[in-house]
């Protein structure tokens, strides 16, 4: 085999794209590696098959592997795994260009999304339809959200950074819940009455449904909104605007970090393994300037990139 | 690759064997006897005794070894074999093996002792191998290769030897009233049959591939949450997270699609089946030519662009006319099962037209006759006469629709979207099975977690009901179809 | 015939007249012309059935026998290649007139084919499918009445009385055929055609048959193709000779049989040919 | 007489003419036969609206905008050192985006001090310039030092306000294109220099992340070396099968199972055969992931069921005289049906054939896990190296970010559906070609 | 033939012996008995087929004709329904003996059929098809040879010569007829069995084809079904009368439409029934 094998994450693809091709055209020597979309679960699962040449060599992830991944891995023989951290990715909300500003605090989406909120002391099924009915500054919208659907690692960021961030213990417990899984479990139960609308295909699926619902409010990753800034315009979320720069800096709250995994087995043998992921850790790649960074990844700061690249370097394993 | 030479080698003894079979069958032929089969399936019995007990002895004669060499090489295991497990050190060392047979012959002569050593040589020539691959198997695996290579050896001789005997016994055979042609024939029939089970292996090569994951699934959640489960919420698997543990009750998924694919025969089965009387009863043979290659290039679109169809267009459309009509709250969602039935429901017309069609004009004319000679008009023959008696063939189209609708997923997708929710208002979201499958097949998820292994339990589910379906329209087929003739 | 005009009365009357000397005419063909596309299949045939007489059409196989009988409720218009010329008057009404309703015209010439062709229903809904479709039974009661007295007078309402509601098609080839007679009598036709009706039937079944055109033409007038002249002589009254679309001679059965005008006649009853 | 005459004519008078409801029947026939007309005229016009919304959205992708801009090849950027002669590398790596950059400079008269006006430019020119004009220096070194008109690639932005897909209502800080660079596009177009030609890079092409210089060619040789592998594999099976089905096997629970089976498979969601797939070729027997030949393997499994199941309506129309012939004349039953029947039923499983294939040509789902859904920008040179298909070209355009590959989607559904209607048009005329003739 | 041991040859020569007193049987059925499924077709045939003399096999439709008539050749092999008893002989060898070939008996025994079949081919191909699979001709010249003696022999060789590469389906039913005759002689049968060969015909192509059929009774033996008895009169040595599956009477043509001895037979002759 004369070629690298990418799969993995289809948030991560369209950056390993970028570098797969750009590595093409730079090194004339070896071919563009090829990048499979599936998901980051298939991505991994074809990883972990084993060594040699019909396994592939690098996994795209946008979340960190799991121990039962690592462990089937290794059971497969694939000891030595090489974590890569490319950067990360932001999350947002957006609505149609054309409509009002927006500026939200996680305990709006969590009194607006929530399957049920505390009114009045009593712990109720979520009787809000419009936005304003949530916080008042918010326009009279009928509540339309377009949210990550369950197979995307989106969602858990979600769940945790906003729904969980936005709910009420306290309330909670004093409306006698008081459980603590019970408590989490309630935080992150979204309605199911056709308000909060799952997602499972790409951004430009919810792009396109606020196309045709104006007055949805969607989520999206930092990078789509910044190619589509003409149709969508961006939320605050708790007062800061989302940006490369908010993200970078641990300001905003939503985003996620990106990774993928190689092989070390591979590395030496699969021609061209080695320089593409050198070239993909150089600053060319993924620094503030870079052509990712343009795409929309939240370039990590300084010193991470560097630890990242020594690290590899170094042969450090999981 | 050395089998690969041997079976060229047979064949090569084949063809010899055909062409002196069939000419010594032309020479026997002297007029007196009537020859009982012509010379050329004399030399086809001969190619084929020369060829096919050697390929089958090769074939097996492979699988034999490898099986052996797997049992020669666990038995060759130390104790402490220093990996995870014996099965990943037998691995470990059959790839290195392979490994070894990229080396120059001088390399090997002088294999290295330790794995440190040999592997840069190995990585030179574009072998990859995991590194905690242990010294102690770089012997094993050279003495594994000698040891192949003896059987192979071996084997090519005894299935060169075969071919010969079989292409001596073959010529020997010919003879003025020896009956090759039949033995060819049979021979032929076998691989007719062969050909025929192939549907049957990919039966069992779909069960197979998601049996065991399914297993796995039914290992972690019982059967009862999933069979009779009406919450569909698998949640991420984030591994000890709060509420990771979800639900996966098959029941919304199941309502979702058989009300989608429901609703979508609702709109086919009428547009299609008219469309299909119109052209068998009323059109002319020029228009018929015309319209139903256009109508099946409905079936050709990708379901894409009906999905994008239905989210851009059709399903804002609904939602804005509903709520022109209810004066202002719009009683459709955009995405709805209406819209994805209907959409479907397009993409399907063409399935039940064409099918429906060539059943409609194959009900004999004397039906038709029997009807028009009572003085009955054309509409009273078809809705009284030929539509009944077509009923079986049509049910079979419908139910092969209905087989599509269940299959689909890209319109569902993206015109129903993908809540599983438990509803009979068909102006509100629903999923379907297949929509599930490919999700969390595809997502984030852990790969071995039951969020994933659900999509196999899915899938097996699915598989049996329209199994099941078949049947049923197999056995309704089979009843009215011999009502009448 | 509402519409008629003092015209057409007054010819009405005059070929009555005519009629009256021996029978009476229900149907006649008048330079009957038929071409399948290019191909001609009948030549100018003039023909009379006269009304309460069983007519049989003999002739070599592809004579045009069926091409004419179909002509005579026009079920040929469902072929499109056919293409009729000439004038076919039923009660001296040209029904091949624009103004003409084939469905009508189908009510009142009723047809029964060579193979018997039973709807897959059940043997009363066979029966029943005709007055349905025109609206002949006002309640349940009439449309029992209408079917018992159709198998009645189609001889076979004793072997189904007890099986009204199994399908038609388990009966027996000659059971089916009556019942296809049954069916067409169910619409209270003026006219039956009938072609090659016993030739799918077994010999005890043709003899019911046969005893039953019989006793039909009490009350309707029949024409009958056949290719056994054994048949044509057992039960019918006229007896018309087609050869390679023409029709060579027309008269009495006993006449035909016994002293045919025509040498082509004499040839092929006495076996020469066909 | 009269009396008689009366009579008569009474009698002869048919029966009072019956009221058999001819007027509401007609109606009835009428109404009939409009649904039928009906149904047909709601199929084609949803035909209609699907073929105008892609046509409508894709044609434009057939056309793109390029700027002729005279290059000059400059030695000092291309190869400072003069080392080519001994390391080809350096012609290959060598800085050509600023020679692109400096004819464009040059072209709109800017000043190259001028830095934050040149930095307005950054997006004006495609990235792919730098392989444009590499292809350029390496395939004729001679051209080094000289100065040539090359029509460079506009970036993917500058091409859709080219074409007036921009709204350029828009805030300037909110859309792609700046004042500026409209203003330049404005005067290139004036002085003729930026145009729109037919987008030959559509079709060949590999994938890119960049719409301009992302094409079909890869898609395209996938999806033709799994046509001819599905042709080669699924029509002798399907035919083998189908004979020993309607002309050997007894009918009995053999055939019925088989017959169930092929049902079945027939309406086994496509995704299903992509696990199979995944299973069998690549884990258990090994085969390469993203590979033509296991894309094509596994479409095979889905179009065996169709082209069974229509070959064997075929051959049960052959008519039974023609075997009968066969037989009579001591033909043996193998010669009959491979000397006669399948001849005659060729044309019936030629359209199965072709409809199986249509279908195979569509599907995305089965390629999904065994890789094929990837990004592959080298052409493959065997069915064994990593490919895409048309669908998956189409479905991964769908998923993009940039607005420019909507275009491009369009466009692919249009090739693809022109590829269809071409499958369409051969089985019909084959189809004419051999119809039998008895 | 080879393997026949000491005792069959015996038997064959005492049979030989048998027949030269009048003609040699050339096959012979035994208690011939055919089940389609359920339903009996034949029961207890027994019938001597007469080497080169036309047998003709009558009787109402239904009767058993065809079915008899393709157990000669074993053509209900290919009917799955079909199951044949009795014992049948091709000169002394038993046909449904399994070391018989059914390929080899059928190309000894020929078979013409009721429509004329002729393959979409060439005129040529369709006579050339029977040889080829035989492997009858050494040679392209060897080839022409039969395709044009077979076509002369049944007399349409001059009517195709300069078509002979024109399809087969192009000629009239008459001259398909024919040339699917030609077709079976081609592979140089013993017998040729024909089931109802001028039924689609017209008068005059019938008149031609009977014609043939005299004269290949030089060289081959022929058995005919026909539903005319004018046509057996005038073709056949010998008459074979069936009834509902039963063999009423057999004999020679003359006697058994001068004086039949079975009631059945003079009934349906004399056009009592059928
Ligand atoms: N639908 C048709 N298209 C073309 N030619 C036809 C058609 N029907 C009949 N013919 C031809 O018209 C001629 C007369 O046919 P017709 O069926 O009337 O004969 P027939 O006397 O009924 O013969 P038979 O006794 O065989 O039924 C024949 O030559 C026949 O081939
Ligand atoms: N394939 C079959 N399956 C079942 N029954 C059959 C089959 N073929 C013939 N029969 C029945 O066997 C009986 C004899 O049929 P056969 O065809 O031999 O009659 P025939 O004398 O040739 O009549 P015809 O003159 O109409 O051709 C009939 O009752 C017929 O219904
Ligand atoms: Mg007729
Ligand atoms: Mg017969």
């Amino acid at each position: 085999r004369d070629q690298v094998q990418v799969a993995g994450s289809s948030t991560v693809l369209p950056y390993a794209k970028i570098v797969a091709e750009q590595f093409g055209e730079t090194f004339n020597k070896f071919k563009t590696p090829v990048v499979e979309s599936g998901g980051s679960g298939a991505g991994i699962k074809e990883f972990c098959k084993g060594v040699g040449e019909n396994t592939i060599d690098i996994a795209n992830a946008s979340r960190p592997i799991k121990k039962d991944e690592i462990k089937s891995c290794q059971d497969a023989g694939v000891k030595e795994i090489q974590e890569v951290k490319i950067g990360y990715d932001g999350i947002v909300f957006a609505t149609d260009a054309k409509g009002p500003d927006w500026a939200l605090v996680p305990a709006d989406i969590y009194k607006a999304l929530a399957a049920k909120i505390v009114v009045d002391g009593k712990l109720v099924d979520n009787p809000n339809t419009k936005w304003n009915q949530v916080n008042a500054k918010l326009p009279a919208w009928d509540i339309a959200a377009y949210i990550p659907g369950e197979k995307h690692g989106t969602r858990e960021v979600f769940e945790t950074k906003l729904l969980d961030a936005g709910c009420d213990k306290a309330a909670l417990k004093a409306a006698g819940v008081t459980d603590e899984k019970e408590i989490g479990k309630t935080c992150i139960a979204i309605r199911k009455d056709g308000k909060a609308i799952d997602i499972d295909g790409d951004y430009t699926e919810t792009l396109a449904r606020i196309d045709s619902n104006k007055t949805g409010v969607g989520v999206f990753g930092l990078a789509f909104y910044e190619n589509n800034a003409d149709k969508l315009k961006v939320a605050t979320v708790s007062g800061i605007t989302p940006s490369t720069e908010t993200i970078a800096k641990g300001e905003y709250p939503v985003s996620r970090p990106l990774f993928f995994y190689v092989k070390k087995a591979h590395l030496g043998v699969v021609p061209g393994l080695k320089e593409y992921v050198d070239f993909f850790l150089t600053d060319q790649m993924i620094g503030p300037d870079s052509p990712l960074a343009e795409y929309g990844l939240v370039s990590a700061p300084e010193a991470e990139r560097k630890g990242q690249r020594e690290a590899f370097d170094a042969g450090k394993t999981m | 690759m050395s089998s690969m030479l041997v079976l060229a080698i047979v064949v090569a003894i084949g063809i010899g064997a055909f062409i002196i079979a069939r000419q010594r069958a032309a020479a026997q032929d002297d007029g007196k006897v009537k020859p009982h089969s012509r010379a050329h399936y004399h030399g086809w019995w001969a190619f084929l005794l020369a060829t096919l007990p050697a390929a089958l002895f090769l074939a097996l004669w492979v699988i034999g070894s490898s099986v052996y060499l797997n049992s020669h090489l666990h038995a060759q295991m130390p104790a402490q074999t220093g990996v995870a497990s014996e099965p990943l050190a037998v691995s470990l060392t059959k790839s290195l093996a392979n490994g070894l047979r990229k080396l120059d012959p001088q390399q090997v002569a002088s294999l290295p002792a330790t794995f440190a050593e040999l592997r840069p040589s190995l990585a030179a020539k574009g072998v990859a191998l995991a590194t905690d691959t242990q010294d102690y198997m770089i012997s094993i695996a050279a003495a594994a290769n000698k040891v192949q290579d003896t059987l192979g050896l071996v084997g090519a001789v005894a299935t060169v030897a075969l071919s010969l005997a079989g292409a001596a016994y073959g010529i020997s055979q010919v003879m003025p009233r020896a009956r090759a042609r039949n033995n060819v024939e049979r021979l032929m029939l076998w691989g007719l049959l062969g050909a025929s089970t192939i549907a049957i292996l990919t039966t069992i090569g779909i069960v197979l591939s998601m049996l065991f994951q399914t297993l796995n699934f039914f290992h972690r959640v019982p059967l009862s949450n999933f069979f009779f489960g009406t919450v569909w919420d698998p949640r991420f698997a984030a591994a000890g997270a709060v509420g990771s543990e979800g639900q996966f009750g098959l029941i919304p998924l199941l309502a979702g699609t058989l009300y989608i694919a429901f609703v979508a025969l609702l709109v086919a089965v009428p547009i299609g089946l008219m469309s299909a009387v119109y052209m068998a009863e009323y059109a002319s043979p020029r228009v018929r030519a015309a319209v139903k290659p256009s109508l099946e290039l409905l079936a050709g679109i990708p379901t894409i662009v009906y999905g994008i169809f239905a989210l851009v267009t059709l399903g804002p459309f609904l939602r804005d006319l509903s709520a022109a009509l209810a004066g202002g709250t719009s009683f459709i969602q955009a995405q709805s099962i209406l819209t994805a039935g209907l959409v479907m429901g397009v993409m399907l017309i063409p399935v039940v037209s064409s099918l429906s069609d060539d059943i409609i004009t194959a009900v004999p004319r004397a039906m038709r006759d029997g009807s028009l000679g009572l003085g009955a008009t054309r509409s009273e023959t078809i809705k009284r006469v030929i539509l009944p008696a077509a009923l079986p063939g049509i049910v079979g189209a419908i139910l092969l629709t209905a087989s599509r609708a269940i299959g689909e997923t890209m319109i569902v997708v993206l015109a129903a979207g993908v809540a599983a929710n438990l509803t009979l208002n068909p102006f509100e979201a629903m999923t379907t099975i297949t929509v599930k499958i490919v999700n969390q097949l595809t997502g984030d998820l852990e790969f071995n977690s039951p969020q994933t292994l659900v999509a196999f339990a899915l899938g097996i589910t699915l598989f049996a009901l329209t199994l099941v379906m078949n049947i049923v329209a197999l056995y309704i087929v089979r009843k009215y179809r011999e009502q009448y003739e | 015939m509402n519409i008629m005009t003092e015209k057409t009365l007054e010819q009405a009357v005059s070929s009555q007249m005519s009629a009256q000397t021996n029978e009476m005419i229900k149907m006649r063909g008048d330079k009957v012309t038929v071409h399948y596309g290019e191909k001609q299949a009948l030549f100018d045939v003039n023909l009379d059935i006269r009304q309460n007489q069983v007519t049989a059409l003999i002739g070599p196989s592809g004579c045009g026998k069926s091409t004419f009988l179909r002509c005579l409720n026009r079920m040929n218009d469902t072929i499109d290649s056919a293409k009729v010329g000439g004038k076919i008057t039923l009660d001296q009404e040209d029904i091949y007139d624009p103004k003409i309703d084939v469905v009508e015209l189908r009510a009142r010439v009723g047809m029964v084919f060579q193979k018997p062709n039973p709807f897959p229903k059940s043997i009363y809904e066979n029966v029943a499918y005709g007055p349905r479709i025109h609206g002949l039974a006002k309640s349940k009661a009439d449309m029992d009445r209408i079917v018992e007295s159709s198998l009645q007078k189609a001889a076979i309402w004793n072997e189904v009385k007890d099986r009204l509601h199994e399908p038609g098609t388990g009966l027996s080839g000659g059971q089916q055929q009556r019942l296809c007679i049954a069916r067409a009598i169910a619409v209270s036709p003026e006219v039956i055609l009938m072609d090659e009706p016993c030739s799918a039937l077994d010999p005890i079944a043709t003899a019911k048959v046969e005893e039953l055109i019989d006793e039909l033409r009490q009350n309707y007038t029949i024409v009958i193709v056949t290719h056994s002249m054994q048949q044509a002589a057992r039960v019918s009254q006229r007896t018309a000779m087609f050869h390679l679309g023409y029709l060579v001679e027309e008269g009495a059965t006993d006449k035909m049989f016994t002293n045919p005008d025509d040498k082509r006649t004499q040839d092929y009853i006495t076996g020469r040919f066909g | 007489m009269t009396d008689v005459t009366l009579d008569t004519v009474a009698a002869s008078v048919p029966q009072a003419r019956r009221d058999i409801g001819l007027k509401k029947r007609y109606a009835a026939e009428r109404r009939f036969r409009l649904y039928g007309v009906l149904a047909i005229l709601v199929g084609l016009a949803f035909l209609a609206v699907m073929l105008v919304s892609i046509v409508g959205k894709g044609y434009t992708s057939f056309w793109q905008t390029t700027i002729t801009l005279p290059i000059t090849f400059d030695e000092k950027v291309i190869d400072p050192d003069n080392k080519r002669a001994s390391d080809p590398d350096v012609l290959v790596t060598a800085n050509y985006p600023v020679l692109a950059q400096r004819a464009l400079m040059e072209k709109l008269g800017i000043d190259p001090k001028n830095k934050p006006m040149a930095a307005k430019l950054k997006g004006f020119l495609s990235e792919g310039a730098r392989v444009q004009l590499r292809n350029v220096a390496v395939s004729d070194p001679a051209v080094i030092g000289t100065t040539r008109n090359v029509e460079i690639l506009a970036a993917a932005n500058l091409d859709s306000a080219f074409k007036g897909q921009i709204d350029l209502s828009v805030p300037e800080d909110r859309r792609k294109v700046s004042d500026q660079q409209v203003e330049w596009m404005n005067k290139l177009k004036a002085e003729g220099a930026m145009a729109e030609h037919f987008n030959t890079g559509l079709f060949t092409f590999g994938a890119s992340s960049r719409p301009e210089t992302s094409g079909l060619g890869v898609a395209i040789i996938g999806s033709f070396y799994m046509m001819v592998i599905v042709l080669l594999l699924a029509l002798p099976i399907g035919v083998a099968a189908s004979i020993y089905l309607e002309e050997f096997a007894k009918k009995g629970r053999f055939t019925d199972l088989i017959e169930v089976n092929i049902n079945n498979l027939a309406a086994v969601p496509s995704i299903v055969f992509g696990l199979l797939g995944l299973a069998v070729f690549v884990n258990f027997l090994g085969m390469p992931r993203s590979a033509a030949f296991v894309g094509g393997l596994v479409l095979t499994l889905m179009t065996l069921p169709t082209i069974i199941i229509a070959t064997r309506a075929a051959l049960a129309a052959v008519p039974p005289s023609i075997r009968s012939a066969a037989l009579g004349l001591g033909a043996s039953k193998m010669q009959m049906v491979f000397q006669h029947v399948l001849p005659l039923a060729a044309p019936g499983i030629l359209t199965g054939t072709i409809i199986g294939l249509a279908r195979a040509l569509g599907e995305t789902a089965p390629l999904l896990l065994i890789g094929m859904v990837a990004f592959v920008a080298d052409y493959p040179t065997t069915p064994f190296d990593p490919a895409t298909a048309l669908p998956v070209q189409i479905y991964m355009w769908a998923n993009e970010a940039e607005r420019a590959f909507v275009e491009r989607m369009s466009g692919a559904i249009i090739i693809l559906l022109v590829f269809l209607m071409a499958m369409n048009i051969t089985a019909i005329v084959l189809r004419r070609r051999f119809e039998r003739r008895w």
